[in-house]
């Protein structure tokens, strides 16, 4: 697999900044464009990079089906979660004013939260459906294709 | 005139005949080339715009569209060597297999 | 070990050069986003020589300020045959022998030739890169490129 | 009496459902099954006189159940007409229940035990049409009555019975569907009620100008009328075995249908006013009509039930004219029709049942001389026969003198001439059946008269032509307790 | 705590399933997704039951989410008509789940029911989220959650019919296409008001007088939610997606995906769009109402030509959502009610006749009416329950399909529409047919040579009979659902300006 | 004429909007390939997404993240909200659409809707005989 | 006074001379008869065109976190850019598509592998 | 103008692309100008100030999307087959009235960037206003998305896990020791 030099080696240098790139975007939705779904999408990227070049499997082994459904289903509850406690404090759903001591960093951390839950479920699930197709055996003859 | 607008326009100008490239292939790879080529004057239009608009501190997004445009270049090309994008060894080459010039048919509009 | 702390100062780098907000809390988050990709780097097995190439040093940079004039001349010869009124091509594939001894000195190489137009590096065959050049006029300057490289892998500019 | 006229309203309404699941539970024992369905008719019509005996004691039973839509109860309430009708309906299933019992073990009939329910669940339907104190708890049972009906006549089976039911749904239910669905909705916009009130609930809330379409709705959409041109499912219906026929013809089906008819025309319209606006003027004719042409077809019909089926179109048309000719004397001659059509068309169906089990024969022309080996069942039919020309000293004369009456004070001149056209006419085809019978030489083979069970009710019933004969002058006096008016209201 | 639930019961509505049905994926234990999707489903009922009551005297709750007021933030707003939805959608969602776990284990793999039921689950709560919220948009939102669950589990019915992708795939083109046209429609009243609050958007619609603008964004809206509702002839989608889904799919989607669709039309035009301009009625008259006539009539008729008795049923379906939105374009209160009325009892209706459907398929193996001829004898339960459902398609009265019918008939007459009531008694005549068909054959013709039919189990029978029960039960005594059903027909008279009376 | 020019300039960009999303829909519509139907679907809905945020647009604005500069004027964000929703939604309708598309190729060997239909046609024939 | 002037000049050079080698890159692109020759063509843009677009955005942002941002950017353009080119001429290579009138040249030139 | 002069040109690359994917029969050619469809859609956004959905549509539309069109074209087929007589008339039809409705439509609506548009006086500018005092970040489309209207995000995200769950029901996800297990069998 020498011809597939040179992407391993680029890709192998790249990978780590497109998923330190993706955090960013995450955590600075604030005060730029971005967010948790758009970190989740690039770093949904990254692996979908990492398993181009070093093959479906290898991804598969690092995330493993139940830890992508988990990290779907965790983004989700992730995000109702933070919903659920102005609930409980008294509030509506989604109502982050009690989240910290005055209603203005309530509303920050219920934000950051939410978009951690956003990236969590779109990164995980971008990937495994990225997973799914790339994984799945084409039983197509050549003529067809 | 300011010379975000020259840039812009040239930027314009080499967008038009990229794609006319893409559109008229012959090969896939021609339109591979292309695309990728756009991809690169799309980043380079990005900046240029948040200049324009005074807003240079979107660069975020041209590095994205670099980033994308490099994965997806990747990608398509994973795909026509060997089909699967999964794949870690060249098992099935079917490009290899299959004719290139099938493409040159089947790309001319 | 060195390895991970390395990659770990150079993606920190890389968040302080995106940020632009220096609070506690973000910095906070950068420091923990590091250790995050480093992790997942390591659990990608991406962490050795070629992903963190330390040795290189500041050999990289003489090169690459030689390599920017290499393809500016490039660039030009291209646009002159793009420019000419009648397009004469003597389109040539050439195997290159490469003199690296690390894929990634070969990687660099490889691809210093693919950034001077005129130039492209189809295939890496074994010890040799085969490449396609527009004319032949493109050939000689890629023996100098590739003793530039070896001399970069050394660690000397 | 032990119980109150309003609990033995309930108890005919909901017994025969519950002697329905009585019946399917004895279903591996015909002896069992056929003494309770007999038992059920005998208390079902005993309450049935219950009820009577409380109305003529002035204790008036009534029901209501529950609203099934707000302001449309499903609720009962006792009436003359409905008295008469109920009286007839479970009177009748005594008898019938009897001969089906012998009929379907002699024509070795499948499925007995689904005919009994479905028979018994009949019968109630045609008690809730007879005791309904609105028109929509009328409609319901009425559509009650067609589906309950429908595995009666698919009884056999065969494509030819799947084919006759089928028809007999269809049409049945697309009438009811189709227009009398839209007159009752049309009634109850109109008037803000569905009650069945004397002197009927549309005077004053409909334009007389389409009164005649309100009543043409109606006496289209009651398909079990029979009236032309939706009379098509009662020769279709013929495939169904002889009780099932005597069913339809005699006890529920088109009597509970000429009955609606009836009601709707003395308790939605009201007398008065349908008289008054001259909304069922052209009801006359059709109903002429239906009495003339079916007559004639039925001459041509060789096979003996389908002669009976249209012999009932006709007189059923009979009914229908009593009802447009909206006079006291048409609302008697109906009922009184209805009630010896009954009588002597279940004497002639169990006759042609009877006929079918003892020689396997459906055919006019093919039984010449059987009335020798049957004498007793054609005897019977012809006694019947003579009560459906309207001879005396027969029922049947009753009604036809009720009705050339009430032509005679509508000056209908013509339609007096059509009653004695279709009496001619019944003659021409109900007589040679029995003449044949009884006084053309006999063939070869010989056979013998049907079982007692079936034998005695026949008998029953040819006595009942006689009978009625002579205290249809009850059945007037009581008739004559019908409100045909709206009651004074006090100011 | 009932205070605390008390508060927060709209919220809860949507965000128990919401928050439940993820970890119907994650559950591995057999039958544990099954277990877990049902109990949600009946927290869901009771949420359901206790917003209508609350609602019965004419309240109306408005919920505001993440604390900000209505045309800032969305606002989840329930009154008697959304609560009735919510009532039949949750109630649906609990028997067809019910039914589902002998039918589902049949018709889809083992190792797939964490995923299906999750998808299950999501649709359930993609149909509450539409009908519950008071935001435009957030509509839309969660008409896609429930699309997008539809056409999974409609897929997985690929098992038995590979039919079932085609199926899904043109249900998924259509469904996008309409909602992409709902979202157009949203953007031009956007555009003419800056609100996306549904009674927000009602009131700067009015003040904004007739436009250009304002007649296409309600065209949009309508074809939109026309194809996701399957109002003829943009129903092609549905024949096939009710036909090769699983039986408890299509026990499911029957009784309430068309449904809600229609709740949200209804909602838009009477509460959004309130008429105010005279185009709204005109269109309604003008275009939808010949549509629906002919989708009542064509559907009917189409339906007595299939020997499939789940695409007999489909058709059946489109039959009867003419009929609904026969209704709805009488712009009158009676009409409304009439056609609220016939949501809940086709629905009902509906889903104890795909329950059937599903029993044959799972016991005799086939839905042929062809094959399944003498079936009442070896399944008479089963059979019985599609004579009720059979009876109430056609509008037999004793069964809930007949109080429709009155009170459609009624609201016509009304209006002297006697065209209209031309239409509904015909399309219920070949109502008569089909059925008719079905029931000859599962009763009056021998049974094919060398089948063995048994009774579906009792976790079918239970569901589908409780249908059954109801077609029946409200069949004879509507005095609940009609009263629901004026009450919300009255509501959403209230708010819109142009009625007939 | 005037008149002309002033709807011109005001509405030219929803018009450009409007011929994409009828080329994206008439792709959808008119084309068999069950692939490039779901391409045309991803067209039409990207032009919405156009159409939305061209009517965020505030002339001389700039886009929505406070700057601090009291005088600034900045676009509608909220259309910019609602479509990052709908992308995602888009997004996540496509995969579906694919994923049944491979299944369709696998169930049926083809993703031509004309062949399916064929074949679909021949099945109920087939039906239809027993 | 005149820093600024010159930085403006500077700029306005880059963003001109980068503009022009846009343009003939992608006029190559058009012009050059097969994939082979293009892919050089396209390597202008890539490497001259975005350069100095890119240093010209850089000499007007100043020293600022942009330009630090545009530095990040023509990294990754160099690095990526030339690896996708590469993967593209060897997909390319691999498929058979052939180089027009290549001229043989024998010694260094190798044919096709499997040829 | 200048802005109006890019929009434009930016416009009209996009019908080009837009025309090009209509007539190209060969999927492979569609799948990379729908790509380039994307981006030329995320510059357009830019220019009208959406940044956020520049972002968005450029990782989603030209980058995932990209990837699983190839992805399934792997599994389906490259080449749409074309037939002569296609059904175009009917669809051509519906996407003339469609678009005629539209234009219609737009001659009632407010100038195109106007500020005095409803979009802008309503709840648009009131986000404008309160974000910074409610919220405290400067990111107003992260505000409404995250908090004032952060229901609808949550739906969002629901989308999302729904079309994962989805795919995975329809395509399966075989486990790594499935996959492991077959390989095995295989040799
Ligand atoms: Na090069
Ligand atoms: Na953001």
């Amino acid at each position: 697999m020498h011809h597939h030099l040179i992407l391993r080696v680029v890709a192998k240098l790249l990978l780590p900044f497109i998923l330190l790139y993706a955090l960013y975007v995450q955590w600075h939705g604030d005060y730029g464009p971005g967010g948790g779904f758009q970190a989740g999408v690039i770093f949904a990227v990254g692996f979908v990079l990492y398993a181009l070049v070093y093959g479906v499997d290898e991804l598969t082994r690092i995330l493993p089906r139940p830890v992508l459904i988990t990290g779907m289903i965790a983004g989700v509850i992730l995000y109702a979660g933070t919903g659920l406690v102005g609930l409980f404090q008294g509030l509506t759903f989604l109502d982050y004013n009690g989240l910290a001591a005055d209603s203005r960093h309530g509303q920050e951390w219920g934000i950051l939260l939410v978009e951690l839950g956003v990236g969590i479920t779109v990164a995980s699930s971008m990937t495994a459906i990225f997973v799914a197709f790339a994984t799945r055996e084409p039983d197509i003859d050549d003529e067809d294709w | 005139m300011s010379m975000f607008a020259v840039a812009l326009i040239a930027v314009f100008v080499s967008m038009l005949l990229v794609i006319a490239r893409s559109i008229a292939g012959p090969s896939l790879y021609d339109r591979v080339l292309a695309v990728n080529s756009f991809g690169t004057l799309t980043v380079l239009l990005i900046g240029l715009l948040g200049f324009f608009t005074s807003r240079p501190d979107f660069l975020d997004i041209a590095l994205l569209y670099a980033l994308i445009n490099f994965v997806g270049t990747i990608a398509v090309l994973k795909f026509v060597r060997h089909r699967l994008l999964g794949a870690a060894k060249p098992q099935h080459d079917i490009a290899r297999k299959t004719n290139g010039t099938r493409e040159t048919t089947g790309g001319q509009p | 070990m060195a390895k991970v702390i390395a990659l770990g100062l150079a993606l920190l780098a890389f968040w302080l050069a995106l940020s632009g907000h220096y609070t506690p809390f973000l910095l906070g988050m950068g420091v923990l986003s590091t250790g995050l990709c480093v992790y997942v780097a390591s659990r990608m097995g991406l962490i050795d020589a070629e992903s963190v190439p330390t040795q290189l040093r500041f050999s990289l940079l003489f090169y690459w300020a030689w390599l920017l004039i290499e393809i500016i001349k490039s660039n030009y010869q291209v646009a002159r045959i793009i420019l000419s009124p009648r397009i004469n091509l003597g389109q040539q594939l050439v195997l290159v022998p490469t003199a690296q001894t690390t894929d990634m000195g070969r990687v660099i190489f490889a691809n210093s030739i693919t950034l001077t137009p005129g130039t492209v590096t189809v295939e890496i065959a074994g010890q040799a890169l085969l490449v396609h050049a527009m004319t032949a006029d493109f050939v000689p300057s890629m023996e100098d490129m590739g003793r530039h490289v070896a001399a970069v892998e050394e660690g000397k500019a | 009496m032990m119980i109150t006229s309003n609990y033995a309203l309930f108890l005919a309404l909901f017994l025969p459902l519950g002697a329905a699941v009585l019946l399917a539970a004895l279903r591996d024992m015909p002896r069992a099954r056929d003494i309770a369905h007999v038992a059920t008719a005998a208390i079902t019509f005993a309450l049935v006189l219950r009820v009577l005996s409380g109305f003529l004691a002035g204790d008036v039973a009534h029901l209501y159940l529950f609203d099934v839509m707000s302001g449309l109860p499903l609720a009962f309430a006792v009436e003359p007409l409905g008295l008469v009708f109920a009286a007839l309906a479970s009177g009748l299933w005594i008898v019938i229940a009897i001969y089906a019992a012998g009929y379907m073990r002699a024509a070795e009939e499948a499925h007995q035990t689904r005919f009994a329910i479905f028979f018994t669940l009949a019968i109630a339907a045609a008690l809730g049409i007879a005791f309904s104190a609105n028109l929509f708890t009328l409609f319901i049972f009425y559509e009650v009555l067609t589906l309950s009906t429908y595995p009666l006549v698919a009884h056999k089976g065969t494509d030819e019975a799947r084919k006759g039911a089928r028809t007999y749904l269809i049409i049945l239910l697309s009438t009811s569907i189709a227009l009398l669905f839209p007159a009752i909705i049309w009634t109850w916009l109109a008037s803000g009620t569905l009650n069945f009130e004397p002197g009927g609930i549309l005077q004053g809330h409909l334009d007389p100008a389409l009164a005649p379409v309100l009543l043409a709705l109606f006496a289209f959409g009651i398909g079990k009328a029979a009236l032309m041109p939706f009379h098509r499912w009662l020769p279709a219906a013929m495939v169904a075995p002889a009780p099932v026929s005597a069913l339809l013809h005699a006890v529920a089906v088109v009597k509970g249908g000429v009955f609606a008819l009836l009601k709707i025309s003395v308790y939605i319209f009201g007398t008065g006013y349908l008289s008054s606006t001259n909304a069922s003027q052209w009801l006359i004719w059709v109903a002429a009509f239906s009495i003339i042409v079916p007559a004639l077809i039925a001459i041509t019909k060789d096979d003996l039930k389908a002669r009976l089926a249209y012999s009932t179109i006709s007189q059923l048309a009979y009914v229908t004219l009593g009802v447009a000719l909206a006079s006291q004397a048409g609302m008697i001659g109906s009922t009184l029709q209805i009630v010896m059509h009954a009588m002597a068309k279940i004497t002639l169906f169990m006759c042609a049942g009877a006929i079918y089990v003892a020689a396997r024969k459906t055919k006019v022309s093919d039984m010449s001389g059987l009335g020798r080996a049957m004498p007793v069942t054609f005897t019977a039919f012809l006694i019947a026969s003579f009560s459906i020309i309207g001879l005396p000293p027969l029922g049947g004369a009753w009604s036809k003198y009720f009705l050339l009456l009430a032509a005679a004070d509508a000056q209908q001149t013509a339609m007096i001439i059509v009653l004695g056209v279709g009496s001619l006419l019944s003659i021409a085809y109900l007589l040679p059946v029995a003449a044949r019978a009884l006084f053309l030489p006999a063939p070869a083979e010989m056979t013998r008269e049907a079982p007692p069970a079936m034998l005695i009710p026949i008998c029953a019933t040819a006595f009942g032509c006689l009978l009625l004969f002579v205290f249809a002058h009850d059945i007037y006096g009581f008739l004559l307790n019908v409100p045909l008016l709206a009651p004074e209201v006090a100011p | 705590m009932p205070q605390f639930i008390a508060q927060h019961l709209p919220i809860l509505q949507v965000i128990v399933p919401l928050i439940a049905a993820p970890f119907c994926a994650l559950i591995s234990v057999r039958n544990g997704a099954w277990w877990l999707a049902f109990v949600t489903s009946l927290v869901t009922f009771a949420i359901s039951v206790l917003l209508f009551a609350a609602t019965f005297d004419g309240e109306i709750i408005s919920y505001h989410l993440g604390g900000w007021a209505p045309p800032i933030g969305i606002e989840y707003r329930v009154d008697m008509l959304n609560a009735f939805v919510l009532t039949i959608v949750s109630g649906t969602g609990v028997l067809t789940l019910l039914y589902a776990r002998a039918s589902v284990a049949h018709e889809v793999d083992a190792k797939q029911h964490g995923l299906f039921y999750t998808a299950f689950v999501l649709c359930l709560t993609g149909l509450l989220g539409v009908t519950i919220t008071g935001d435009a948009f957030n509509v839309f939102v969660f008409l896609e959650i429930s699309s997008l669950a539809t056409y999974a589990i409609v897929a997985s019915g690929a098992k038995t019919d590979r039919r079932a992708l085609t199926a899904a795939y043109n249900y998924l083109i259509m469904g996008t296409i309409g909602a992409t046209f709902f979202v157009i429609g949203l953007g031009l009243l956007y555009m003419i008001t800056g609100t996306l609050n549904m009674a927000d958007l009602a009131q700067r619609l009015l003040e904004h007088g007739d436009s250009r603008t304002l007649r296409m964004g309600y065209a949009f809206i309508l074809v939109g939610l026309g194809l996701k509702l399957a109002m003829f002839p943009l129903h092609q989608w549905l024949p096939n997606a009710y036909t090769y889904a699983p039986s408890a799919v299509s026990a499911f989607l029957s009784a309430t995906a068309t449904k809600v669709a229609i709740y949200v039309l209804l909602r838009f035009l009477f509460s959004v769009f309130g008429f105010s301009i005279p185009f709204e009625a005109d269109i309604l008259f003008l275009v939808v109402l010949p549509l629906a006539l002919a989708g009542s009539l064509i559907g009917a008729y189409i339906a007595t030509y299939q020997d499939n008795l789940k695409r007999l049923l489909a058709y059946s379906s489109i039959s009867q959502i003419g009929a609904m939105l026969i209704g709805v374009s009488m712009l009158s209160a009676s009409g409304l009610m009439a056609a609220i009325i016939h949501l809940f009892n086709h629905a009902v209706t509906k889903a104890s006749l795909y329950m059937v459907a599903g029993a044959y398929a799972k016991e005799a193996g086939t839905v042929s009416i062809r094959e399944l001829r003498g079936v009442g004898r070896d399944m008479p339960f089963t059979t019985a329950a599609f004579v009720v459902g059979g009876m109430s398609l056609i509008g037999i009265p004793l069964t809930v399909g007949f109080i429709s019918k009155w009170y459609l008939v009624e609201a016509a007459l009304m209006r002297g529409w006697w065209p209209v009531v031309i239409v509904i008694v015909v399309s219920s005549l070949i109502a008569l047919i089909y059925v008719g068909k079905f029931i000859e054959a599962a009763y009056m013709h021998p049974a094919p040579q060398g089948i063995i039919r048994r009774e579906a189990p009792l976790t079918m029978l239970i569901p589908m009979w409780i249908f059954a029960g109801l077609s029946l039960f409200f069949g004879i005594n509507s005095s609940l659902t009609s009263e629901a059903a004026a009450r919300a027909a009255q509501g959403l008279v209230a708010a819109s300006s142009l009625i007939w009376q | 004429m005037d008149d002309l020019i002033t709807q011109i300039t005001a509405h030219y960009n929803y018009w450009m909007v409007i011929i994409l999303m009828m080329i994206g829909l008439y792709i959808t519509i008119s084309r068999g390939n069950l692939i490039k139907k779901i391409v045309g679907l991803n067209i039409f809905q990207t032009s919405v997404f156009m159409f939305y945020i061209s009517m965020g647009k505030v002339t001389g604005g700039t886009a929505p993240i406070l700057t601090g500069n009291p005088d600034e004027v900045y676009s509608n964000p909220l259309p910019h909200v609602l479509i990052l929703t709908a992308i995602v939604v888009g997004i996540a309708t496509t995969s579906l659409a694919l994923a049944l598309a491979v299944r369709i190729r696998e169930a049926y060997g083809t993703i031509e809707e004309d062949e399916l239909l064929t074949i679909e046609r021949d099945a109920e024939a087939a039906e239809d005989k027993i | 006074m005149t820093l600024p002037y010159a930085i403006e000049l500077a700029s306005w050079a880059c963003f001109s001379l980068g503009g022009l080698m846009l343009l003939i890159g992608a006029l190559g692109m058009i012009r050059l008869p097969d994939f082979w020759s293009r892919i050089h063509a396209a390597g202008i843009i890539e490497t001259s065109g975005s350069l100095f677009m890119l240093i010209g955005m850089m000499l007007q942002s100043g020293l600022t976190l942009v330009t630090l941002k545009l530095v990040l950017i023509g990294v990754f353009l160099f690095i990526a850019g030339p690896t996708a080119s590469h993967a593209i001429a060897n997909a390319a290579w691999v498929a058979g598509l052939k180089p027009h009138n290549l001229k043989k040249d024998e010694g260094i030139l190798l044919g096709r592998k499997d040829s | 103008m200048g802005v109006i002069i890019i929009d434009l040109v930016l416009f009209g690359f996009l019908v080009l692309a837009a025309l090009a994917i209509l007539r190209l029969t060969n999927l492979f050619a569609v799948t990379m100008l729908a790509g380039l469809f994307s981006l030329l859609a995320a510059s357009l956004f830019i220019t009208l100030d959406a940044v956020d959905v520049a972002f968005t549509e450029a990782a989603v539309g030209a980058g995932i999307s990209t990837v699983l069109m190839l992805g399934a074209l792997a599994l389906t087929t490259r080449e749409e087959k074309t037939l002569a007589t296609r059904r175009a008339f009917v669809p051509l039809i519906c996407c003339l009235v469609t678009g005629a409705a539209l234009i219609y439509g737009t001659f009632d609506m407010p100038a195109f960037g106007a500020a005095d548009a409803p979009v802008h006086t309503h709840v648009g500018g009131e986000y404008l206003q309160r974000t910074k005092p409610d919220t405290g970040i400067p990111n107003v489309v992260t505000a409404v998305l995250a908090s004032y209207r952060g229901f609808d995000t949550l739906g969002e995200t629901t989308v999302i896990f729904v079309a994962a769950i989805s795919v995975l029901l329809l395509l399966g996800f075989p486990n790594r020791a499935n996959r492991r297990k077959q390989d095995e069998d295989e040799a």
